[in-house]
């Protein structure tokens, strides 16, 4: 079978059982169950292949780019875990099945479980480094959702948190050291790479990468100081704690020390850092163990303690090292499977894992103890159970070993561990199963059923052959994959029993009657135990996780205080600096142009702003004042925009300001009247010296523009030429913004369409809210006068709107040759809307005359595209215009502009966004009660009507006007 | 001579102009120095004029226009609002 | 004739200067908020139509065309400055001003500004 | 006359920023609108200062014209930060309306987003 | 002439006025209209792409103006990258806004949605200068409107903020603009180019000031820190489809970014040269970390993805600053992976926030939780960029592309750590939000007229809005599988971008310059 | 005639925007004056909804006297008001309100006449009555203001009469 499929079915298994969730708990397990079986036999069908020492391959180019392809190889080592992960995978499944609950989604566990043992797959079958770079954080990922899987249990929650926290910060290690690598060799193909040992051990960059690569191991396989999350993982249910932590996920650490061992082993660097990190966690889970009361907890001590025996063996560097490291991963996978699939069994018929409230088990669940004695003596290392013979090979290769100087300490610590080792292994025997019966289990403990059992008797039965058998049983395994981790021939070794009273024999006595006096001696230990100051990983981990919250919390809300004054700030001061920055590492010329004298009227001009300015900003805290300062400012603007030739942009500028002031001022009926001191003087002082650097800044940066020419003829010399000719317009500023520049033009009439929606939605919004009480009931601040709408004024505005109405007409169709145009005759065409509506209320003038400015603000919008569209119909591009002029007797010959079409589309667009922005904002002073019932509040010829009545001087009832 | 008017005329608006900008700057209440806005607005159309006229150009004549009906709308606007609060109701 | 002409558009011009600066100076040396007003709606509208008049003049004489639309903005001053100048006013009476401060207002017992309704509903009430 | 300008653009730069710094919605309004004033005068300056130039083409006479692009880019400028400041004017009041207090920072406060 | 250039620009134009003077009181109409334009924006979009895998630039000039003197749209294969993204984009967060009804809880989403569109869209294929401040003002006003579509107190006063902060940076592009076109003279930025490299040596001050504003405007977009503050607040408090919509304004940033600085500031352009180098790649580094330091420190849900976006823009914004044609390659790779994972991992705050409000606290179940759970799962990962999502794929290429640069280690100890931070933060929040939740018994309610329906979503058609989030998804998945096809492409863009002289040639019609 | 009224809802409106028309064109053509001429229709009839009634002008030839009048006034009294600002001390003046009585009814005549009294210099009109009855006006200087009121009566209001009523 294809190596794609063999790591595909998983992945696709994993998605039966979600889809199945309603089809029932056999359903989800058959599938996963099924699709496990599926791939073990694919597997196997490639097993004499693989005991012929080939690798089967298969290759898929995904990124080449990157060099991330989905390469697969199998050999022994890979043949090895697949066959550890698969077979034991059937058989947690088996179990699983019988493990959960009722209450338990069997559908998710079994998703959660495939992806998981899909990934592992991965990790060993990957021939690609950055392949395996994925599938080794999709196991982190699974895992976190398997130990997760109780999500009523804290612990679940905060063991996964951590798992995926220690794990998964590995792997991120590890990609970089994987990324290292790859570029030392120059491929990421694992084949390639193991070609490479020379060329990877004489970089600079082997330290990092091996640093790096091995923080992914060690933290994957709970090796010191990272063994921490282990035994927090197990809170997840016990299926999982047997497959993942401590048949399979745990091991892919020790998988790809085995997997590079071949390029990254034999060097002081790597026995220093691998063998030291194995020893150590081999001793320290041991004697935690030794005091752990929780069943599971004891095994994961166990679990980390074994994993740094086979740390500290392939840290060793030696062939024989390697193999014995290879032989007591499967011994380690059975027995210790079969042990936590025991404490499962234990914990799911006495309902605790507590061994201090266990004992006397022996004759309640006469099989789970047979089941749990085997397993455990062969933790012991206890003959003739295959933990027994990989531990008198590591007890052998112990003897080996020099640590600097030393050749005692290795071989004696190894001992003090296997020590201890027995000691918990006997302990749990002790403590659980003899002793007398007990009366307070909190469940009628008994065998569970065969389903239950099957698996870990299965695993136990493995446990006893390859102890009596080992040669004939896995002996050829071993030796594919043993030469497959170190690359080459290995030296001739038999997988026996016996090997004659030797120094490790003796080492092993040594360990079985210490662990036997411990055993004995527990009670006392324990209180010592007790007694002594230990630090507690996960509290450590907790207060390390909750100070980095803490932190991020402080620093993220200490930035991003949601202060804008100081978002402000920080904006305009970095703004500075890089401009400071960019002038000053550039060059720069003496002035080019001479700066044109200044006669009076300009200096008024200018000193008029200048005071203006200044006032507004010292004294801005009267807002009243400050509009109508700013109005000084704009006035001043717009003259010196006429004064510097540019008329358009006086017009513009002038009407943009009286309708900005109109709006401000409708605003600020609702604001408060004042602004109060809010920051102190400091703070004051500091932003008036930033804005005074800014405004250096500018003043500088223009002046320096001015006072030079161009560095190139300007583009605008094309549009001053072809003005006439091409655009059909003398106003070169007019014939830009319709005709050269339309699209900017058509982009900034949609901006502000958009801004009326916006301000639209805005009161629509506001109104609908809790706002509309408020103002229903708001009173003005101070006494309104009498007399709102002057009758003055009404007649006023009766001669003027039209008069205005006139002048954006003209406005409007003189702008192509002259000042003026499409923009500014709408804003005059809304100002002049605007008197009325300020002469007669907002209410009177809309009875009277309803104008739909969604409306007009579409169809200026959709004039102004449709115009630009004509020009396809020519084949030309959008927004090409055309122009000529017309002859009709009597009349004088006139100009017909595809751009007046366009200019009206601003027109229409300018008029009805302005209006419709000044509606909205109306409405909120607005209130039911609030009809303006006349034009003017007074009319004496409407209290007292004249003795005779004139048909025609009808008073302005809208009764009898408004209909038309 | 008309060069001599025109500059004296100048003078004259100008000082005027000065003149509006200390009452908006001096005054105390806000309706005075909308009175010297307007008036300053009125000013400024005669300076725009008068810069017409001494460059015999008449491209200033359609601000002029525009700020003389502006003017009066913004008077307005911000009278209405020290009257009422609410200039559109 | 041109000598005319220039005699009658600097005649405009320094008269409207002058006006101008009355105005202005009006605004600033006259005491009460009331007599203020006096001087820019007047001095100053008539300053700024002297202006006009040059100007009309000069196109007439000196370009030899009739431009007569600075006429237009003389009719938006007329029309304007007078309703300017009573908003102002009313302000200054709301603000000022109380009714007893005012002159009687005859029949209509008080002037429009301070005809204040004391009632906020009043103006749902039919009149 | 090209000194006047530069100093007007910065002063009124520096009125615009000291009055964006400040915590009321109204002041940045103000300082807001100031900015609007001095980069559009920035924008305009770009293309050099012209007197009596206007770039109305003259059918009659060869004269020169001022730089008319930076006044077609200052126009579509002005007509854009009109929109942009008749929405945040819109948004400041709505705001207010909503929580009746116009402060623009939205600092941790109790009972701040009541 | 091909007027498909202009069509996705000129579509959404036409679209929105229509809804708006036609069917502004028809709701359903305008759901109709918006999706059926969506989709015609996206074939539009294809037939785009299509058109620029031949590698042939072309152009658009409007009103028949040749360039530099009219405005001109340039459809390169960077254009048409981004305009196919952003109508990917747009088409799942529509049919989300119809689906959770947030599209009528104020007025004009659908006007505004096209208008953003429109506006981010010409953006992205306007090759002038000035109609590109133009086109941002158009996609900036009308995501004002849509930040603040329906309104509410936080939103409103967070809408103040973000307005007057994109106003601050729009100024400041009218600042840049001005004065680049005081130095150079044009606006067409193949001419730019041109020009620009044309700059006398002695006299490069003031052209270095412009395009430093310039490249300081697009930061603000870019959410570079430290012009990145307007971000958290604004994201989090918009309608969250709207945020999601959002990822693409962040990224027109970014874009504007290296279109600028290839074509015309480029990295071989002496006069404007150590300009980027020297500090973006740093705050870009401080982006990212400030984006996971975030994730992890932030209460609500909406916060923790507007952060987790900042980290994505911090990666993006390194493959931005190194300048290579291969970091070009990761930065468009990861773009792509970016927008989508951002907008996915919003639309799920979005469904969180809908059932539960916004604490990342422990809170009662919620409906749908498991399905929610495993989109947060799925978003979750890709925004880590954790396997076996793109942004894992994506991490590795800025990984790679960062190799050569003398900054390697402290960008790779940046991205690493970042993503630590951030799977510590999402795991966190993710673990709080959707396991604890399932721990807490529902409690009686204390306000007793709301009883909690838990069977219920509190959509209108719960179906469309999943079927949104799993087009996204879908839309990661694909990214993931066809990696290799999608690197080639972007490396193909890269090496287009790198070669301006291409560009400028179809521009300036081989350069009568 | 009904039609009539709708096309030209104020003559004298069209009329005037007509006139208005050709001082913006600043040129008389056919062109100009047949556009400013439909312009006159046009926009009238769009703001007619603002301006309801219809008032009358009854003497013609009193428009034209009543206008010489006022600019006249306005001239001469101007060179009153220069003299009071530049040379009269502030102390020296005499500022009074005067109530002006109205016999005008009609909300155009009213705004005319109180539009001229501002126009013309000395005093300004501040204030209508709560019904519209009588005007307030300020005087700058007056020592007699009884004579004020005569003068505006005599002289402005009652042409007014003539013209409006
Ligand atoms: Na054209
Ligand atoms: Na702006």
């Amino acid at each position: 079978m294809s190596l794609f499929l063999i790591v595909a079915l998983p992945f696709l298994g994993a998605v039966f059982p979600a889809l199945l969730i309603r089809a029932g708990r056999n359903a989800c397990s058959w599938s996963a169950g099924v699709t496990t079986l599926l791939a073990f036999i694919g597997l196997m069908i490639n097993l004499p292949a693989v005991l012929r020492g080939e690798a089967v391959t298969a290759r898929l180019d995904w990124l080449p780019w990157l060099g991330l392809n989905a390469n697969f190889f199998l050999d022994g080592l890979g043949f090895l875990f697949a066959t550890l992960i698969l077979g034991i995978g059937l058989l947690i499944i088996l179990y699983a099945r019988f493990y959960l609950s009722r209450e338990d989604p069997m559908g998710q566990f079994y998703t959660y479980l495939l992806l998981f043992q899909g990934a592992m797959v991965g990790i060993v079958l990957s021939d690609n480094i950055l392949l395996l770079l994925v599938f080794w954080e999709l196991t982190s990922l699974s895992s976190f959702l398997l130990i997760g899987y109780w999500k009523h249990l804290p612990e679940g929650r905060q063991g996964a948190r951590m798992a995926l926290a220690v794990t998964g910060s590995g792997g991120l290690a590890m990609i970089a050291g994987m990324l290292i690598l790859g570029h030392i060799v120059g491929s990421y193909d694992l084949s390639v790479i193991l070609q490479n040992k020379e060329a990877i051990q004489s970089s600079p960059l082997y330290l990092p990468a091996l640093i790096l690569i091995l923080l992914g191991c060690f933290t994957k396989s709970a090796q010191f100081p990272f063994h921490f999350w282990l035994p927090h993982a197990m809170a997840a249910p016990t299926p999982v704690s047997a497959y993942l932590h401590s048949a399979t996920m745990v091991k892919a650490g020790l998988f790809l020390m085995a997997r590079m061992w071949p390029v990254l082993s034999g060097t002081p660097e790597w026995f220093y850092i691998v063998a030291t990190t194995g020893l150590i966690t081999m001793l320290i889970g041991a004697l935690i163990a030794l005091f752990k009361d929780d069943l599971k907890a004891l095994l994961a001590f166990s679990t980390v303690s074994h994993l740094g025996l086979v740390t500290m063996l392939l840290g060793f560097g030696t062939e024989i090292a390697a193999v014995a490291a290879v032989f007591h991963i499967i011994n380690h996978a059975t027995f210790k499977a079969a042990l936590f699939m025991s404490a499962g069994i234990v914990d799911h018929e006495t309902g605790t894992r507590d061994i201090k409230r266990l004992g006397g088990l022996r004759h309640l669940m006469p099989v789970t103890f047979t089941i749990a004695v085997i397993a455990s003596l062969s933790m012991a290392g206890l003959p003739p159970l295959n933990g027994f013979l990989s531990k008198e090979m590591m007890l052998e290769e112990t003897l080996h070993t020099a640590w600097g100087h030393s050749h005692l300490l290795v071989p004696g610590l190894a001992v003090l561990a296997a020590l201890f080792s027995a000691a918990y292994s006997f302990r749990f025997i002790a403590h659980v199963f003899l002793g007398p019966k007990r009366s307070d289990y909190p469940a009628h403990p008994h065998d569970p059923p065969v389903g239950l059992w099957l698996a870990p008797a299965f695993l136990v039965v493995l446990v006893v052959t390859i102890g009596l058998n080992a040669q004939a049983m896995v002996g050829p395994l071993v030796k594919v994959a043993a030469s497959a981790v170190t690359g080459g021939e290995l030296p001739y070794f038999k997988l026996k029993l016996w090997h004659g009273f030797n120094t490790a024999l003796l080492m092993s006595t040594i360990a079985t009657i210490g662990g036997l006096i411990l055993l004995v001696s527990h009670g006392g230990l324990e209180r010592v135990w007790n007694a002594l100051p230990r630090p507690e990983a996960k509290t450590i981990f907790d207060a390390v996780i909750r100070a980095l919250t803490g932190l991020s919390r402080v620093v993220t809300d200490t930035l991003h205080n949601g202060a804008i004054s100081r978002y402000a700030m920080i904006f305009v001061t970095f703004t500075l600096a890089i401009a400071v920055y960019a002038y000053f590492t550039g060059t720069m010329t003496l002035p080019t142009r001479d700066a044109q004298d200044a006669p009076l009227l300009p200096t008024l001009a200018w000193f008029c702003l200048i005071s203006a300015t200044a006032m507004l900003t010292f004294l801005h805290r009267n807002r009243q004042l400050a509009l109508v300062l700013i109005g000084v400012v704009g006035l001043i603007v717009s003259l010196s925009f006429n004064y510097l030739s540019a008329p358009d942009l006086a017009m513009t500028q002038i009407s943009v300001e009286v309708v900005s002031i109109i709006l401000l001022l409708l605003c600020l009926n609702f604001l408060p009247k004042t602004t109060p001191v809010d920051s102190s003087l400091t703070i004051r002082v500091r932003d008036g010296v930033i804005a005074g650097v800014a405004g250096v800044g500018s003043a500088a940066l223009i002046y320096a523009v001015m006072i030079r020419d161009f560095s190139f003829p300007t583009i605008s010399e094309f549009h001053l030429a072809n003005s006439y000719k091409g655009g059909g317009g003398t106003n070169v500023v007019n014939v830009i913004l319709v005709d050269f520049r339309g699209f900017d033009t058509f982009g900034e009439i949609i901006v502000l369409g958009i801004a009326a929606l916006v301000i639209f939605a805005l009161t629509e919004a506001v109104l609908a809210s809790n706002v509309r009480a408020y103002l229903l009931n708001r009173k003005p601040e101070w006494p309104q006068s009498g007399d709102a709408h002057p009758l003055m004024m009404v007649v006023a505005t009766r001669v003027m709107m039209p008069i205005a109405l006139m002048v954006a007409t003209y406005i409007f169709f003189r702008g192509h040759n002259l000042p003026g145009g499409g923009f500014i005759a709408g804003l005059v065409a809304a100002i002049a809307y605007v008197m009325q509506y300020m002469a007669s209320g907002f209410t009177w003038a809309a009875e009277r005359q309803r104008i739909f400015y969604h409306g007009i603000i579409g169809s200026g919008v959709l004039i102004a595209a449709a115009t630009g569209m004509g020009a396809w119909f020519n084949g030309l591009p959008f927004l090409t215009s055309a122009f000529g002029y017309v002859h009709l007797e009597p009349l004088e010959e006139f100009e017909l502009a595809t751009a007046a079409l366009f200019d009206l589309g601003v027109f229409l667009a300018v008029l009805g966004a302005v209006m419709l922005a000044l509606e909205s904002l109306s409405r909120f002073a607005w209130q039911p009660g609030m009809v303006t019932e006349h034009a003017m509040d007074i009319n004496p010829k409407r209290d007292d009507p004249p003795p005779e009545p004139d048909p025609d001087a009808d008073p302005d009832q809208p009764a009898t006007e408004g209909g038309t | 001579m008309i060069t001599y008017a025109i500059y004296f005329a100048f003078a004259c608006f100008g000082v005027a102009l000065m003149m509006n900008l200390w009452r908006i700057l001096t005054s105390d209440g806000v309706g005075v120095r909308v009175l010297a806005l307007d008036t300053m607005v009125i000013n400024t159309i005669a300076l725009l004029i008068l810069y017409g006229v001494s460059i015999s150009s008449e491209i200033f004549f359609e601000a002029a226009m525009i700020i003389a009906m502006l003017g009066f709308v913004s008077t307005v606007a911000y009278a209405r609002f020290m009257l009422r609060g609410n200039i559109i109701e | 004739m041109a000598f005319a002409g220039e005699l009658i558009i600097s005649f405009f011009l320094i008269v409207s200067g002058i006006f101008g600066f009355v105005g202005s100076f009006g605004l600033l040396k006259l005491s009460d908020p009331m007599s203020r007003m006096h001087a820019p709606t007047k001095a100053t509208t008539l300053g700024v139509g002297g202006v006009l008049i040059a100007s009309i003049l000069h196109s007439l004489f000196m370009e030899d065309h009739l431009s007569l639309h600075e006429l237009l903005i003389t009719l938006f001053l007329f029309i304007t400055a007078p309703v300017s100048a009573h908003f102002i006013a009313k302000w200054h009476i709301h603000r000022h001003e109380t009714p007893e401060s005012l002159p009687d207002a005859g029949d209509d017992g008080v002037w429009a500004t301070h005809d204040i309704e004391d009632d906020e509903d009043a103006a749902e009430m039919p009149r | 006359m090209e000194l006047l300008l530069a100093t007007a653009v910065g002063v009124l730069t520096a009125s615009g920023i000291y009055l964006i710094m400040r915590k009321r919605t109204f002041p940045v309004i103000l300082g807001l609108s100031q900015l609007t004033y001095a980069v559009n005068v920035f924008l305009f300056a770009s293309g050099r200062l012209a007197i009596n130039q206007p770039p109305i083409l003259n059918k009659y006479a060869e004269v020169s014209y001022t730089d008319p692009l930076p006044q077609a880019l200052v126009l579509t400028a002005i007509v854009i930060s009109f929109g942009m400041t008749a929405v945040i004017v819109m948004l400041a009041l709505s705001a207010y309306l909503s929580s009746r207090n116009d402060r623009i920072d939205l600092t941790e406060e109790p009972g701040d987003d009541a | 002439m091909n007027h498909l250039i202009i069509a996705p620009v000129v579509l959404p134009a036409m679209l929105a006025p229509f809804i708006i003077m036609v069917i502004r009181h028809h709701l359903d109409l305008q759901r109709i209209f918006s999706v059926a334009a969506t989709v015609i924006l996206l074939g539009i979009s294809f037939a785009l792409v299509g058109q620029a895998l031949g590698g042939e630039i072309q152009t658009y000039e409007l009103g028949d103006w040749p360039a530099p003197f009219g405005i001109v749209l340039v459809l390169d294969r960077l254009s048409a990258l981004m305009v196919l993204l952003t109508s990917v984009l747009a088409l799942p967060i529509v049919l989300y806004a119809i689906g959770s009804g947030w599209d009528k809880r104020g007025r004009h989403f659908h006007a505004l949605f096209h208008f953003q569109l429109m506006g981010v869209i010409g953006a992205f294929l306007t090759g002038d200068a000035f109609n590109l401040f133009v086109f941002f003002e158009v996609l900036l006003i009308a995501s004002y409107g849509l930040m603040t579509h329906a309104g509410g107190t936080r939103r409103l006063r967070a809408g103040v903020q973000y307005v007057v902060y994109n106003l601050l940076g729009s100024t400041l592009f009218l600042f840049a603009l001005g004065t680049l076109y005081a130095v150079t003279g044009t606006l067409n930025m193949a001419d730019l180019a041109v020009r620009v490299a044309e700059m006398p040596p002695e006299d490069t001050a003031l052209l270095r000031v412009g395009a430093v504003l310039l490249l300081l405007v697009f930061a603000v977009k870019a959410a570079l820190l430290p012009l990145h503050l307007w971000l958290p607040l604004s994201y989090a408090n918009a309608p969250l489809p709207v945020a999601a919509l959002f990822a693409i304004m962040t990224k027109v940033g970014a874009y504007s970014i290296l279109r600028m600085y290839t074509l015309v500031f480029g990295p071989e352009v002496a006069a404007t040269h150590g300009l980027v180098g020297d500090w973006l790649l740093p705050a870009a580094m401080l982006t990212l970390a400030a984006g996971a330091i975030g994730i992890l420190g932030s209460r609500d849900i909406g916060r923790l993805v507007a952060f987790a976006a900042i980290a994505s823009m911090g990666t993006l914004l390194i493959a931005v600053g190194l300048f290579t044609p291969a970091s070009a390659t990761a930065a468009l790779y990861y773009m792509v992976h970016s927008t989508f994972a951002t907008a996915l991992m919003f639309l799920v705050a979005d469904m969180v926030m809908e059932r539960r409000g916004p604490e990342i606290t422990p809170r009662t179940p919620m409906p749908q939780s498991g399905l929610i759970a495993s989109l947060f799962f799925v978003g979750a990962i890709a925004l880590a960029g954790m396997p076996p999502l793109s942004g894992f794929i994506g991490k590795l290429l800025v990984l790679q592309a960062s190799w050569s640069a003398p900054e390697r280690v402290a960008i790779w100890a940046i991205i690493l750590i970042g993503s630590f931070v951030t799977i510590v933060g999402l795991a966190r929040a993710g673990s709080l939000i959707f396991w604890k939740s399932h721990a807490v018994e529902p409690e009686p309610d204390p306000n007793p007229q709301s009883p909690p329906e838990i069977d219920t979503a509190p959509e209108p058609s719960p179906g469309l809005t999943f079927s949104a989030t799993f087009a996204l998804l879908a839309g990661l998945i694909a990214l993931t599988i066809f990696a290799g096809p999608a690197t080639e492409f972007a490396s193909e863009t890269a090496e287009q971008l790198f070669d301006p002289s291409r560009y400028i040639n179809a521009v300036l019609k081989g350069g009568e310059q | 005639m009904r039609l009539l009224r709708h096309i030209f809802p104020h003559p004298f409106l069209t009329l005037l925007l007509t006139l208005v028309w050709q001082l913006l064109a600043n040129d008389l053509s056919l062109n100009s004056l047949l556009f400013g001429f439909f312009l006159g229709i046009v926009i009238p009839v769009i703001t007619m909804p603002y301006w309801p009634n219809r008032p009358k002008l009854h003497n013609i030839p009193m428009v034209i006297e009543y206008i010489l009048v006022v600019l006249y006034d306005i001239v001469v009294a101007n060179i009153a008001v220069a003299r009071i600002v530049l040379f009269k001390p502030d102390a020296a003046r005499n500022p009074a309100w005067v109530r002006i009585p109205l016999e005008l009814r009609s909300p155009e005549a009213i705004t005319v006449l109180a539009g001229t009294i501002t126009m013309t210099p000395g005093t300004l009109s501040a204030d209508l009555s709560a019904k519209g009855h009588s005007l307030l006006v300020h005087c700058l200087d007056t020592d007699d203001p009884d004579a004020v009121r005569d003068e505006i009566k005599q002289r402005y209001e009652r042409r007014l009469k003539e013209i409006f009523e």
